[in-house]
C-alpha cells in the first residue's frame, strides 16, 4: 500500500532536499563577510537617494490586470474556433453570450474610467 | 448539443440564469444611478432575488439534471437556494443603511452580492467537481472584494487580504484534490466517481487523498478547525453587513457542496473518511466554543460561534456513509443551516444596529460587550431579538436552534456516534457561558447603548427572531420539507 | 298550585354568573387604562359600580336559587388539558357560593363607596394622589379574585382565587410601602402576610396534589361523590388532605400558629382592613372547610383538631386583644378570635353556625373597622388642621407632634364630637359582644350551643373567649368614646362626611338585624344551605347556654366599666409620670405586659424559627453559595478552570500547540532558514501553516491508517 | 514516452513548493504567486490524467482553472495595491492589526 506512495514520497523528499541543498550550498560555500558598505545598494560608492525601488503609477497595475483578465478569456475562443463548424449556430450563440458577458465587464471598466490615463 | 438544448438547459436553471443576467444588467444600470441614490440599486437587487426566489419555489419538486449532468436541479438544490436567496435578501436589508453610515455606499456591493449568490446556488446544484470549483470561486471572489469594500479602512483591507490569500490557498488544495480524484476515477462527475469506485480498478490512494484534499478545501470555506484561523480576523475586519452575509451564505454553500459531494461521490470511502470527519467535528466544536469565551468583541465572538456551529453541522456529515441514516443526517444538516441562517441574521442585525462611528479612518465603536449594557431597557425590541438569537445559538427551546440541535444529535446518535453527540452537548453547554453573557450585559448592566434606529435593520432583526421562535413551533413540516429535499439525493 | 308552578318556573339567571367576575375585571381594566385621565370621583364610583353590579348579579343568582335550589355548574372554558388532567374553569352556583358572593359583593360595595371618601382624605394626608387609582384597581382585583375563589367548581380554580386574594392582600397591606417603621414597616408587614400565607398555601397545594393523586380530579362534585369510597380504601389520604387543608386555613384565616400576620396587616388602609382582613378574605378558610364538608365529615379526628385549633385561637387572640392600645389592633385580634369561633364551628360539623357567624361577622366587623377608620380620620383631620394653625399649635406638647391617631390613649370623649360614628360603633360592638337581639348574639349562641353538644373543651374555651370579647370591647368603647378627651386632636375632632357615614349606617342596620337570617324558630339559613351541603342538623336553642353567655357578657361589660369607666377617669387626675397607661397594668402586672406584647409570639417565632432560618440562609448564602459555591467552586473551579482551559486552548493549544506545532515546524524551518537569512513568520502565514498542519495530519492519517 | 508518474511527481513537487512558498515568504505578491503555482501544479496533474485517460475533460478543466486564476489575480493585485497605498508595505507580517 505504502509502496504506491513511494514515488510521491521520494519526490517530496527530493524536493525538500533540493531546496535545502541549494540553500545550504550557498550558505556553506558562499563566503560572507558582511560590512556596512557591502550591504548598501550600490557598492560603487553611489549614495542611494530615496527608496531603492521607484514607485510605479498604479495605472500600470490596473491596465495590466485588465489586460490579463481579457487576455485570459480569449483562450476560450481557441477551442471554440477549432470546432466552430461542428458546433454550428449553437456554438455561435454560446460564444455571443460569452462575449456579451465580457462586454458587460468592458463597459463597466470603461464607464468607471479605468482606461483613462490621467 | 443544439441551440434548442441550450435554451432548454438554460430554462432548467432559470433562477440562476435570471439572477446572472440580472446581476450583469444591474452592473451596467448602476453606472447610471447617481451616487446618492444607490438605494435604487439595492431595491433592484432585492427585486432580482425575489424573482429568483419565486422561480425557485414555483419549481420546487422538480428533479432533473441539466448541461449533461453538470448540474442537478433537485430538492436539495431548491432547499439550499431558498436559504441563499433569503440570506441575500437579509444581506441587502442589513446593508443598505450600514453602507450609507460607513460612507461606502457603492452599487457594486449589491452586484457582487448577487454574483456571490449565483455562485452559491450553483454550488448547491453542482453535480460535477468542475462545477463545484467554478461555483466555489464564483462565490468566493465577490466575497473577497466585499470584505475589502470599505477601503481604505485598514481592518477591512487586512480582512480582505487574509481572506483572499488563505482562500486562494485553500482553493489550491481543493483543486489538487479534484485532480487526484479525476486521476483515480477518470471522471469528475459525482455519480461516475462512485460508479467507478464500486466497479473497482481505481487508484484508491489517489482517491482517498483527493477526497481528503477536497474536504480540506471546503473545510476552509465552512471554517472547521484547523482551517478556521482566518474566520475571526475576517469577520472582525470585514464590514458587518458583509460578515453577516458571509457567515451564513458562504458557510451554507460550503456545506451544500460537502454534503452533495460526500453523499453522492464518496460513500465507498466512508470507512476512511468518517474518523477524519469525526475529529474535525469534535475539534471544531471544542475549540470554537472554548475560544469564543475569551472574546470581548462581539464580531469576534460571533466568528468563533460560527466556527463552533460549523462543528455542529459537521457532525451531520460524520455518518454520511450509512445509507439508512444518511437521509436523516443530511436533512438535519439542512434544517440546522436554515435555523442557523435565521438566528445569525437576528444576531447580526442587532450587531449592525449597535455599530457606529465606522466612517473612514476611524475606529469602529459599539462592538464590545460593554456597548450592549442597558440595551434591554433602552431598546427592548432589539434586546429581545438578540436574546432570542443567543438562546437559539445555545439551543434552548423554544427556538429553531434547539430543534435543529435536537435533530442533529438524534441522527448522530442513530448513526452510532454517541461520543460525538456528547461532545456536541457538552460544548453547547460551554457555549451558554458566552452567549448568555451578552444577555446579561443587555439586561443586567446599566448603560446608554448607541443604537441606530433604522426600519430595515429592525425589520430584519425582529422578523428573523420571530421566525426563529415561531418556526420552532412548526418545525415538523419544516423538517419534513428538508427530508423531502434529500430524498432524491440519497 | 299556581304558586309552586310559578316558583319552579321562576326566573333562572345562572348563566349570568361569569358576570360576578367580569364586572370587577372590567372596572379594574378601565381604571388601569384610563384612570390617569379620570377624576378621583369617577375612578371611585366606577370601581364601586363594578362591585355593585357584581352584587346585583349575586342577588339575581340568589333569586334564581329560590326556584332552582339545586343550583348549577356553569362551565366557561377548558383551562388546562394535559393528558388525563382536564380542568375546566366552571362556576359553581349553589346556595353556599351565592351566600359568599352576596357577602363579598354586598359588603365590598359598601366599602368601595366608603373608600371614595376615606381614601380621598388619606391620600391627601399620607401620600401622593396618584395612588387613588391604584387603590381602586387593587380593590376591584380583589373582588374579582374573591369571586373566583367562592364561585370555583373545582379545587384548582379555588386555589387560583385563593392565591389571587393573597396577592391583593399583599399589595394592599403594602399600599403605603414607604411608610411605617424605618420607612419599610408596611412593606415588611406585607411581606410577613405573604410569607405566612405562603406557608399555608403550601399545605393547600400539597392537599391538592394528594387529592389529584387519589381522586384523579379536582372537581367538587366528583371528589365528594368518590370521597366515601376513597375513605374506605385509603382513610389516610382523606386525613392527609383535610389536615393539609387545615394548614392552608390557618394561613388564610389567621389561626394558630400562622395568625401573626393579621395584626400587622393593619398597616394597610382601613377599608382594606375592613374588607379583606375582617369581612371576606380571611373567611375563605371557613368557606373552604364548609365547601369540603363532605371530606371533613369522613374524618372525625381531624374535625376535632380543627375545632380545637379554632377554639384555642378564639381564646388566645381574645386575651391579646385585652392588652392592645391601637384601635385597629384590638379589632384585628378580635377578628382572629372571631375567626377562631367560625373555624371551631365548622370543625365541629356545625357548618351552618360557622357560615352564619361568617355572615354576621362580616357585617359587624366591617362596621367596626370602618367606624374606627372614621375615628382615625377625624383625629387626623384635627391634628392636621392644628399643625397648620399657629394659634392652636402652641399648646401642643411633644407627644402631640408624634401623634398616633390610632392610639386609644389619645382618644376619649369622642361620643359628643362624632355622634353618628359613635352610635354605629356602639351597635357594632354590641353585635360583636353578643347581646341579644343583635346579630352576633344569634350566631355566636348557635356556635356555643353546638360546642356544648359536641366538644365540651372547645365550649369552655369559647365561653371564656366570649367573656373576654365583651371585656375588651367594653374597654375599647369606654376608652374611645367616653370620658374626657386625652389629646388636643381628640378635642377638636369632627364627624366624617356622609359618604363615609352612610355606608356605616347601612352596615349598622345589617349588624343589628342580621341575626334574623337564622332565628332558632325558623332556621331559614339552615334550610338555605341544606341545598348545598345536604342534610344539616340545626342547633336547638338552649336557654341555659344563651343565659350563661349573656350573663358573662354583661358581667364583662360591668367589669370593663368598673376599670375603664371609673378607675381610668380617676387615673387621669394623677400626674403623668405616676399614671399607668392602663388600669389593668397595676392589677395584672407582668401578665398585662405579656398581653400587651402579644404573649411574645412574634418574638418566639423570631427566636425559634426565623432567626435560625435566617442564620441558615446566611450560612447557605454566604458560606455555601457565596464562599464555597461562588468564590471557590464557581470562581476558582469553573471560571478559573474555564479561563485556564481557554488560556490553555487559546494560548497553549491554539497558539501553543497548533501554533507551536506550527511554530515548531515553522521553527525548524525557521531555525534552518534563520541561519540562511530567512525571515520570521507572521500571522497570515501562521494561519496558512495551521492549515497546512491540518492537511498533513489528515493526509497522514488517510495514508497511514 | 515519459511515464505518467514523472508528471505526477513533478506536479507534486510544484505543489509542495507552492505550499512552502505560502508558508515561508513574507511578500504578499510572492505568496500569491506561490498559490498560483499550486493551481498550476494541479493543472499539470489534470493534463497528465487527461492524457492518461485519453479524454479531454481534464484539459477543459484547465481552461477554467486558468480563467479563474486570472480573476483571482485581478482581485488579489487590486487588494495588494490598495494595502500598499495604505501601509507602504506588502509584508504580510506587518498586516496583523486584527488578531487574538
Amino acid at each position: 500500500m505504502l509502496l504506491e506512495y513511494l514515488p510521491i514520497a521520494v519526490l517530496l523528499i527530493l524536493a525538500l532536499l533540493l531546496a535545502g541543498i541549494v540553500i545550504a550550498l550557498g550558505h556553506m560555500f558562499g563566503p560572507r563577510h558582511p560590512t556596512e558598505r557591502k550591504s548598501m545598494p550600490y557598492e560603487s560608492g553611489m549614495r542611494p537617494i530615496g527608496p531603492g525601488t521607484r514607485r510605479m503609477p498604479v495605472h500600470f497595475y490596473l491596465v495590466a490586470v485588465l489586460f490579463i483578465l481579457f487576455d485570459i478569456e480569449v483562450m476560450f475562443f481557441l477551442p471554440w474556433a477549432v470546432i466552430y463548424k461542428k458546433l454550428g449556430v449553437f456554438g455561435l450563440v454560446e460564444m455571443l453570450i460569452f462575449i456579451a458577458i465580457l462586454g458587460v465587464g468592458y463597459v463597466y471598466v470603461w464607464k468607471m474610467g479605468a482606461l483613462e490615463w490621467e | 448539443m443544439s441551440l434548442n438544448d441550450l435554451l432548454v438547459n438554460l430554462n432548467l436553471i432559470m433562477p440562476i440564469t435570471i439572477l446572472t443576467a440580472w446581476a450583469c444588467v444591474l452592473l451596467l444600470v448602476d453606472l447610471f444611478i447617481p451616487k446618492e441614490r444607490k438605494g435604487i440599486t439595492a431595491l433592484l437587487a432585492a427585486l432580482g432575488l425575489l424573482v429568483a426566489l419565486a422561480l425557485v419555489i414555483s419549481r420546487a419538486g422538480v428533479a432533473t439534471s441539466a448541461f449533461n449532468g453538470m448540474i442537478m436541479i433537485d430538492g436539495f438544490a431548491t432547499f439550499m437556494s431558498v436559504i441563499f436567496l433569503f440570506s441575500g435578501l437579509a444581506g441587502i436589508a442589513v446593508a443598505y443603511d450600514y453602507l450609507i453610515r460607513s460612507g461606502i455606499e457603492r452599487g457594486e456591493y449589491y452586484v457582487l452580492l448577487l454574483f456571490s449568490i449565483v455562485g452559491m446556488m450553483l454550488m448547491a446544484a453542482a453535480a460535477d467537481l468542475i462545477m463545484v470549483f467554478l461555483a466555489l470561486e464564483l462565490l468566493s471572489i465577490p466575497l473577497y472584494v466585499l470584505a475589502g469594500i470599505a477601503v481604505p479602512r485598514p481592518d477591512s483591507e487586512e480582512a480582505a487580504l487574509k481572506y483572499f490569500l488563505l482562500g486562494a490557498f485553500a482553493s489550491g488544495f481543493f483543486l489538487y484534490g479534484t485532480a487526484l480524484v479525476y486521476g483515480a476515477t477518470g471522471s469528475t462527475a459525482l455519480t461516475e466517481i462512485v460508479s467507478a469506485t464500486t466497479s473497482g480498478g481505481v487508484n484508491l490512494s489517489f482517491l482517498v487523498i483527493g477526497a481528503g484534499l477536497i474536504l480540506v478545501g471546503l473545510g476552509f470555506k465552512v471554517a472547521v478547525v484547523p482551517f478556521h484561523m482566518w474566520t475571526p480576523d475576517v469577520y472582525q475586519g470585514a464590514p458587518s453587513s458583509v460578515t453577516a452575509f458571509m457567515a451564513v451564505g458562504a458557510k451554507a454553500a460550503g456545506f451544500a457542496a460537502l454534503l452533495r459531494i460526500f453523499v453522492l461521490a464518496f460513500p465507498p470511502l466512508a470507512m476512511d473518511l468518517t474518523p477524519v470527519l469525526w475529529a474535525l467535528a469534535a475539534f471544531t466544536m471544542i475549540i470554537g466554543n472554548v475560544i469564543a469565551i475569551a472574546q470581548r468583541n462581539i464580531k469576534r465572538m460571533l466568528a468563533y460561534s460560527s466556527i463552533a456551529h460549523a462543528g455542529y453541522i459537521m457532525m451531520a456529515l460524520v455518518p454520511y456513509g450509512q445509507g439508512n441514516v444518511a437521509a436523516d443526517t443530511v436533512a438535519s444538516a439542512l434544517f440546522y443551516l436554515l435555523a442557523y441562517m435565521l438566528t445569525s441574521f437576528a444576531a447580526w442585525a442587532v450587531v449592525i444596529a449597535l455599530e457606529h462611528n465606522m466612517g473612514e479612518g476611524r475606529d469602529t465603536d459599539g462592538l464590545s460587550l460593554e456597548d450592549y449594557s442597558g440595551l434591554g431597557q433602552k431598546q427592548p425590541a432589539l434586546a429581545a431579538a438578540m436574546t432570542v438569537a443567543m438562546l437559539s445559538f445555545i439551543g434552548i427551546p423554544p427556538t429553531l436552534g434547539f430543534v435543529g440541535k435536537f435533530y442533529l444529535l438524534r441522527t448522530v446518535i442513530e448513526g452510532g456516534f454517541p461520543g460525538l453527540a456528547l461532545i456536541g452537548l457538552l460544548t453547547s453547554l460551554v457555549s451558554a457561558y458566552y452567549y448568555l453573557r451578552v444577555v446579561v450585559y443587555m439586561y443586567m448592566r446599566d448603560g446608554e447603548p448607541v443604537v441606530r434606529r433604522e426600519p430595515w435593520l429592525y425589520f430584519t432583526a425582529l422578523a428573523t427572531a420571530v421566525g426563529v421562535v415561531v418556526l420552532s413551533i412548526f418545525s415538523e413540516p419544516l423538517f419534513n420539507w428538508a427530508s423531502q429535499a434529500v430524498l432524491k439525493l440519497i | 298550585m299556581w304558586l309552586s308552578e310559578a316558583v319552579s318556573s321562576g326566573p333562572q339567571f345562572f348563566y349570568l354568573v361569569p358576570l360576578v367576575v367580569l364586572f370587577p375585571v372590567i372596572g379594574l381594566l378601565v381604571n388601569t387604562a384610563f384612570g390617569g385621565r379620570m377624576s378621583e370621583k369617577a375612578i371611585g364610583w366606577l370601581a364601586s359600580a363594578a362591585a355593585g353590579l357584581s352584587f346585583v348579579v349575586a342577588v339575581l343568582l340568589g333569586i334564581s336559587l329560590l326556584s332552582y335550589p339545586e343550583g348549577a355548574v356553569v362551565p366557561i372554558v377548558d383551562w388546562i388539558t394535559i393528558g388525563e388532567l382536564n380542568i375546566n374553569w366552571g362556576f359553581q352556583v349553589d346556595t353556599l357560593s351565592v351566600t359568599m358572593m352576596l357577602v363579598v359583593a354586598g359588603v365590598g360595595t359598601l366599602i368601595h363607596i366608603y373608600s371614595i371618601g376615606y381614601m380621598h382624605d388619606d391620600v391627601r394626608f399620607q401620600g401622593d394622589p396618584g395612588r387613588y387609582q391604584r387603590f381602586f384597581v387593587f380593590m376591584n382585583l380583589f373582588i374579582a379574585m374573591m369571586m373566583i375563589l367562592v364561585s370555583a367548581d373545582n379545587y384548582l380554580m379555588l386555589f387560583v382565587g385563593w392565591e389571587g386574594v393573597g396577592l391583593c392582600s399583599y399589595l394592599l397591606i403594602g399600599f403605603w410601602y414607604d411608610k411605617g417603621e424605618n420607612g419599610i414597616g408596611n412593606a415588611v408587614a406585607g411581606k410577613k402576610a405573604f410569607i405566612a400565607n405562603r406557608i399555608g398555601d403550601f399545605g393547600f397545594i400539597l392537599a391538592a396534589f394528594i387529592m389529584f393523586w387519589v381522586f384523579g380530579t379536582f372537581e367538587f362534585n366528583a371528589v365528594f361523590e368518590l370521597a366515601p369510597e376513597v375513605a374506605s380504601l385509603f382513610p389516610a389520604a382523606i386525613v392527609a388532605i383535610t389536615l393539609l387543608m387545615l394548614v392552608g386555613v390557618t394561613g388564610k384565616s389567621a389561626q394558630i400558629p400562622l395568625f401573626v400576620w393579621l395584626p400587622d396587616a393593619m398597616a394597610g388602609p382601613t377599608p382594606v382592613s375592613a374588607l379583606i382582613h375582617a369581612a371576606t378574605m380571611v373567611t375563605a378558610g371557613v368557606y373552604l372547610i364548609t365547601r369540603s364538608a363532605a371530606l371533613y365529615n369522613l374524618v372525625p379526628q381531624v374535625q376535632n383538631i380543627v375545632a380545637l385549633v379554632g377554639a384555642a385561637t378564639a381564646l388566645f387572640a381574645a386575651t391579646i386583644a385585652v392588652g392592645q392600645f391601637d384601635i385597629k389592633k384590638v379589632l384585628a385580634y378580635s377578628t382572629i378570635s372571631q375567626l377562631g369561633f367560625m373555624v371551631a364551628a365548622v370543625g365541629m360539623g356545625a357548618y351552618v353556625a360557622g357560615m352564619f357567624h361568617l355572615v354576621t361577622h362580616a357585617f359587624f366587623k366591617a362596621l367596626l373597622f370602618l367606624s374606627a377608620g372614621s375615628v382615625i380620620l377625624g383625629l387626623e383631620h384635627a391634628h392636621h388642621h392644628m399643625e397648620h394653625n399657629s394659634q392652636l399649635k402652641l399648646p401642643m406638647d411633644e407627644n402631640d407632634l408624634h401623634f398616633d391617631p390610632q392610639d386609644m390613649r389619645n382618644m376619649g370623649g369622642l361620643r359628643n364630637r362624632m355622634k353618628i360614628s359613635f352610635w354605629v360603633y356602639l351597635i357594632g360592638a354590641i353585635a360583636l359582644t353578643g347581646i341579644p337581639p343583635l346579630a352576633g348574639f344569634w350566631s355566636k349562641d348557635e356556635i356555643l350551643t353546638d360546642a356544648a353538644n359536641f366538644n365540651p373543651l372547645a365550649y369552655w374555651m369559647m365561653l371564656a373567649a366570649a367573656f373576654l370579647t365583651a371585656f375588651y370591647m367594653g374597654r375599647q368603647i369606654l376608652m374611645v368614646w367616653f370620658g374626657k378627651p386625652r389629646s388636643l386632636p381628640a378635642e377638636h375632632a369632627n364627624e366624617s362626611p356622609p359618604i363615609i357615614t352612610v355606608p356605616l349606617i347601612i352596615l349598622a342596620a345589617l349588624a343589628a338585624t342580621g341575626g334574623a337570617l337564622n332565628l332558632p324558630m325558623w332556621h331559614t339559613f339552615t334550610h338555605w344551605l341544606e341545598d348545598s351541603l345536604g342534610h344539616l342538623h340545626a342547633a336547638e336553642f338552649s336557654l341555659q347556654i344563651a343565659g350563661l353567655s349573656s350573663f358573662l357578657v354583661l358581667a364583662a361589660i360591668f367589669l370593663a366599666w368598673l376599670l375603664y369607666g371609673r378607675k381610668y377617669q380617676a387615673m387621669q387626675e394623677l400626674p403623668p409620670d405616676k399614671r399607668p397607661d392602663d388600669p389593668l397594668r397595676p392589677i395584672l402586672g407582668p401578665v398585662f405586659n405579656a398581653l400587651n406584647h402579644k404573649w411574645w409570639v412574634d418574638e418566639l417565632y423570631w427566636t425559634i424559627i426565623i432567626n435560625p432560618y435566617v442564620s441558615l440562609a446566611h450560612f447557605l448564602a454566604d458560606v455555601v453559595d457565596w464562599r464555597f459555591w461562588h468564590d471557590w467552586f464557581h470562581d476558582t473551579v469553573i471560571v478559573g478552570g474555564y479561563n485556564k482551559l481557554t488560556q490553555v486552548l487559546s494560548i497553549q493549544i491554539d497558539l501553543g500547540v497548533i501554533d507551536a506545532v506550527a511554530n515548531k515546524l515553522g521553527d525548524s524551518v525557521k531555525r534552518a532558514a534563520a541561519k540562511w537569512r530567512v525571515i520570521e513568520t507572521g500571522y497570515v502565514r501562521n494561519y496558512a501553516l495551521s492549515f497546512f498542519i491540518g492537511v498533513v495530519l489528515i493526509l497522514g492519517y488517510l495514508i497511514l491508517r | 514516452m515519459v511515464p505518467i508518474q514523472y508528471f505526477i511527481g513533478l506536479s507534486a513537487i510544484l505543489f509542495t513548493i507552492g505550499i512552502l512558498g505560502v508558508l515561508i515568504r513574507r511578500n504578499a505578491i510572492i505568496i500569491f504567486m506561490s498559490v498560483e503555482l499550486m493551481l498550476n501544479s494541479a493543472n499539470l496533474a489534470f493534463i497528465t490524467f487527461a492524457r492518461m485517460y485519453q479524454s479531454l475533460d481534464g484539459q477543459v478543466f484547465v481552461f477554467f482553472v486558468m480563467a479563474v486564476a486570472a480573476a483571482e489575480v485581478a482581485v488579489g493585485l487590486a487588494l495588494i495595491v490598495a494595502i500598499f497605498r495604505n501601509k507602504q508595505s506588502i509584508d504580510v507580517d506587518q498586516i496583523n492589526s486584527l488578531h487574538g
